[in-house]
């Protein structure tokens, strides 16, 4: 297929990706990229990493099939990939632990990073108290207002949490305002990106820390189905990380790939995060990559029921892959995400995130349309523990 | 290069290059301020494009976008300004500092266009780094417009030489780590990453970033050719935007006043 | 040592144990029992169990060794039993997983059970969702107050929670209520018991799913030490069940084993939950233990700031190991969990459960007094999301 | 067998047994209450003790219970009132209804002793099945005491005849799954139960749990000896509640009427 070649040395996929940062960072990716090159052909620090995926986050994560939903729902089987088991609850933390490991190698002492609701600021924060490094996280005032209980969690942890007033205060901010950071104390501070956005290395480093995701999920399938590959993959799409995880061993095989946006209210409202579907062209965040803007490219905010898919970006590597039509990628709105989170709870006893539920909202409808004998596995990103307060308030009366 | 380069290019003075924000807090204000400006010796104007994610600028400009953004200023606006500020006589070279994605929606092509028509003379991307300005680099050389580089502390020696002896307009020399603001201390070792700058390059090397008191452009002038003040002009504006609105003339008076105990004298 | 005859026929641990239920319920017990027998001697169940353990709950759960907790408190060191990483974030998964797979074989199609905190009715409805079963779930109103997120996320499952507003409407009150209804239903309902407590044979039953815990840490820690056991094994003791899960293996073996009950404001306060240091002789929920109670007989309420540990009683089989001394029971305060709850977040990077931090304290204390070349085990039975709220209350404006 | 109990077992009436809670609502209503239920024909009665966690109770009892721990009746107090209504005259069995926890803490033997010296005649404790009360079996043998037995619908066959054979004072039959309480209907296949128990039994087969009417008492005549009601009569003495602590003897008479209504005439 045709991603064999990306990112060129350039670190770009097709025209997607690059590194848009000010000079004064420059060096700092230079020295992230070079001392990444370097780690990640080292045995010892490969084996270190598996090491802790395996024995502080509990990896291997298992690859469940989901019978009742997939008998209530028809057609093909649907096999989950449970993010969720992993320490703090999502896939995020295998990325954290990567980037942290990385830090200490390269000696740094300090690490910050961006938070939207708080998923990856508890990864970050969590990493940090782990291997012995002061943290930083960056946060929307507003997003600190409605995510109250993981910025507790987060100074639990012994991180600082920094309000960030700028701009909408939520995500896109936050992450602005952690590169300003990192543009002031670049000498001695590692930024731990959470998604497989940013300026190369950064797309490329998260992936790598990511597929194991994919990993896992193939030897998991084609051992249980001697060596059949699954029919469908799906994946939610925020910024990209936990998507491209899954994605990335099967992208050079016969496997048909799905990304699933949040679509909100609808793609068809001004409400919504369908960054593939409905945005255009632009640099966000240190990349070249597809977003949500107005046609004179100021960046407009984003909306999903699911926190973590409130992002105006993707990561340049699904531009690409949504280019060149290697990756379907699809919107799914809140609704059609509560309902398939609710049809999951009752069906499987498993309270996925918000996040998450949109790809097995997708994953139904692709199963709907396929043969009984065929298998869609979805990445379950994370549990949803984090969105029960999101969820009450939703229902209302309903569940009270 | 054109002739408002050749002036700044050739002038003795050590230089002072002013950043204001384009819309803020409105395009007639914006004029009046540039002129202004250049009356109190601005050998070259840096005009700001509101941006929503302005992420190399620290509070003040950050407020400043915000309400540049207000007056729905855009990119093209902001060249357009430029054409009204060259119908009321500025003379000195400006500078549209712009974050690559308005001048990506805009259009390189456009945006050239637009430059030329309008008496724009460089650009300064915040964003663009040296490595991934190559093809922005050439169409500016082509239209005869000079893409301002920068260069930081934490620049590799090698790259330094590089971007500095390829620099057009002048050379931007970041004096300090992190984003545009006010800054009370600068670091070691500052003079001599200066001095490496002029060393190679053949335009001006000017100091810039959380410059904002007489004293410390005097520690730099031994080592550049000149200085850039943004966020303490900003600022100024901030706190006259009121009176900007409703009593514009007065408003300037202040604004020249604070210049002049602003600026050592040789440059006014 | 003294335990391999226990329980008897008759379910005796000692003197403890035993069905003290109305007869009404007797034929469920022998039923129950029956049925019980069969299974752990089928090996086509034994495996559905073990399989379900690991591709539904994440089994094996890791045995992370705490370096940075380790180190900062200074002597042995600390290994952490992961039961944080099960799904649903608890040990109470692999005895609600097991019971559920015995009541399908059992024909029954509806389950019950009793929650005080909401960890168990959370894991009660989410195996009643997976395997199809209704459930109805017990709680008393003070604690559907304080646990609205947990009473939400059983509802989401599907299940039913129940009010309970007898007595002090709290744990005690709900297990009563829901032993009421099993008289009533006993026909057709399959009681789903939360802890190794209640009649014969649950006690043994809970012990028999919540040992795999101790299996796993058994060979995880033997295989990283050339063979050798760990030089203690620390547990909380609520009910008992992840304390009997954990001790299982090595209570044959010549390893000490310490239960570390919750002390509340102090045991010498009349807030405190410690039935074994505290408790005396008697009978509650069907099994005659120890427990709180005034010296007429009369329960009492007991205090802790863990939800978990804040039952009157104590399975049989612990009272038997306090009065036989094969294992040494301590009491832990309020207090001193909650310390040891923030030092192991900053120095591991892990919110363990209050419940949890009780053993967790005490492992510190105990590790204190050790060599640095012994290890101890702390069985890490679950995750403190659930607790932010209490936490946040406690700490007021510490962390805000 | 005691005296009491001869009367009991060699009557031919169909037997009516009453539960009422000790102290509910005082310990002074409690033996009127006892002496007016005798009046009204009770055949013997059965005497709760309030206790924290009554998990065989409906919350009828449950309530009772509350309001028993509220005038601070125990186990002791409960066995001392019976001495008391001896005193008053009260002439029929009297059991005493307790949980196993509250005999444990009082002991068994001060249990027996006590019972003894207060007139008690039998015991029954509904949380202590056939299979855990060997113990206290051969202890109310060796001291005179009933120990009452319970048979359910769900009693497997052997262990009813077991159970049936062995009953002491009277076998009592659980009319319906469930705990106490008042219900409208009752299982089918009950009357067949209460034969086999009555077939193996050598004292009177009594039918208790969750009747409260008349038409339910007469269901169960002719397969029974008599039968046991508490909830409906409990939950009189709640609606009497008040008048009972104001105006015991009005109340009293309200009492009496409504187990004028409530009984069967043949057993009154
Ligand atoms: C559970 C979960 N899933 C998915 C996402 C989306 O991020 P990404 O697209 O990087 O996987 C998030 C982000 O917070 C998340 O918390
Ligand atoms: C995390 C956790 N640990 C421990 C306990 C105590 O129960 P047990 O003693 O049965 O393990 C509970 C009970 O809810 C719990 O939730």
């Amino acid at each position: 297929m045709t991603t064999a070649t990306v990112p060129d040395h350039r670190g770009r996929y097709g025209v997607f990706g690059g590194k848009y940062v000010p000079e004064t960072i420059m060096f700092a990716l230079e020295e992230l990229e070079a001392a990444f090159n370097e780690a990640i052909n080292d045995k010892e620090f490969n084996e270190l990493f598996q090491k802790e995926l395996a024995i502080y986050s509990g990896r291997p994560t298992p690859l469940t099939k989901a019978e009742r939903l997939s008998e209530t729902n028809g057609g093909a089987s649907i096999y989950l990939k449970r993010e969720d088991l992993n320490h703090t609850g999502a896939h995020k933390i295998n990325n954290a632990i990567g980037q942290a490991l990385l830090a200490v190698r390269m000696g740094k002492k300090k690490i910050i990073a961006e938070t939207g609701a708080g998923q990856h600021g508890v990864a970050a924060a969590t990493v940090a108290a782990k291997y012995g490094l002061s943290c930083k996280v960056y946060m929307g005032k507003e997003d600190i207002r409605r995510q109250a209980l993981n910025v507790f969690r987060m100074k639990l942890l012994g991180a600082e949490v920094i309000e960030v007033t700028s701009g909408s205060q939520t995500l896109k901010d936050a992450t602005n305002e952690a590169i300003r950071e990192w543009v002031a104390s670049v000498e001695d501070t590692f930024y731990l990106i959470g998604s497989a956005v940013g300026p190369y290395p950064y797309p490329k480093m998260v992936k790598q820390f990511q597929q194991v995701i994919g990993h896992e999920t193939q030897s998991q399938f084609t051992q249980e189905h001697g060596g059949k590959l699954p029919d469908a993959v799906v994946a939610c799409v925020g910024g990209g990380s936990n998507a491209i995880g899954m994605f990335a061993p099967f992208i050079e095989k016969d496997v048909p790939l799905f990304g699933v946006e949040a679509a909100g209210l609808g793609v068809d409202t001004d409400q919504h995060a369908a960054t593939l579907s409905k945005g255009s062209k632009g640099v966000i965040h240190g990349s070249l990559t597809k977003l949500l803007q107005t046609n004179e490219g100021q960046i407009t905010e984003p909306y999903s029921i699911s926190a973590g898919l409130d992002y105006p970006g993707i990561g340049p590597e699904h531009a690409y892959l949504h280019e060149t039509e290697r990756v379907k990628y699809e919107a799914v709105t809140d609704k059609e995400a509560l309902e398939a989170l609710k049809q999951l709870c009752v069906t499987e006893g498993i309270l996925c995130a918000l996040e998450s539920a949109h790809a097995v909202a997708y994953s139904l409808t692709l199963a709907r349309s396929m043969n009984k004998d065929q298998a869609v596995v979805v990445c379950l990103s994370g549990r949803g523990d984090k969105d029960v307060h999101t969820l009450m308030d939703k229902e209302g009366g309903e569940y009270r | 290069m054109n002739k408002r380069w050749e002036v700044f290019q050739n002038s003795s003075d050590y230089r002072f290059v002013p950043y204001i924000m384009a819309g803020d807090p409105s395009e007639e204000a914006t004029i009046e301020l540039s002129l202004a400006l250049e009356e109190c010796g601005a050998a070259a104007l840096e005009l700001g494009v509101p941006y929503s994610d302005p992420l190399a600028d620290g509070p003040v400009i950050q407020r400043a976008g915000m309400r540049g953004l207000a007056q729905k200023v855009n990119l093209e606006k902001t060249i357009e300004l430029v054409s009204t500020l060259r119908k009321r006589g500025l003379e000195i070279p400006v500078i549209i500092f712009t974050y690559y994605n308005l001048l990506l929606q805009l259009g390189e092509n456009r945006f050239l266009q637009l430059a030329e028509e309008n008496g724009v003379d460089g650009i300064l991307v915040p964003d663009l780094p040296y490595e991934e300005s190559g093809y922005l680099q050439e169409m500016c050389s082509q239209n005869n417009l000079a893409l301002i580089s920068l260069v930081s502390p934490t620049t590799r020696e090698e790259k330094l030489v590089k971007i500095s002896s390829e620099a057009e307009g002048f050379l931007y020399c970041i004096s300090s780590l992190g984003v545009t603001g006010i800054r009370s201390e600068f670091r070691d070792g500052l003079d001599e990453f200066l001095r490496a700058a002029k060393a190679n390059s053949h335009v001006p090397v000017l100091v810039g970033f959380g410059l904002s008191q007489r004293e410390q452009i005097h520690q730099f002038e031994n080592s550049s050719d000149g200085f850039i003040i943004g966020s303490a002009i900003v600022k100024k504006i901030e706190e006259l935007e009121d009176e900007l609105l409703t009593n514009r003339e007065e408003a300037i008076k202040t604004f020249k006043a604070y210049l002049e105990s602003l600026l050592p004298v040789y440059s006014r």
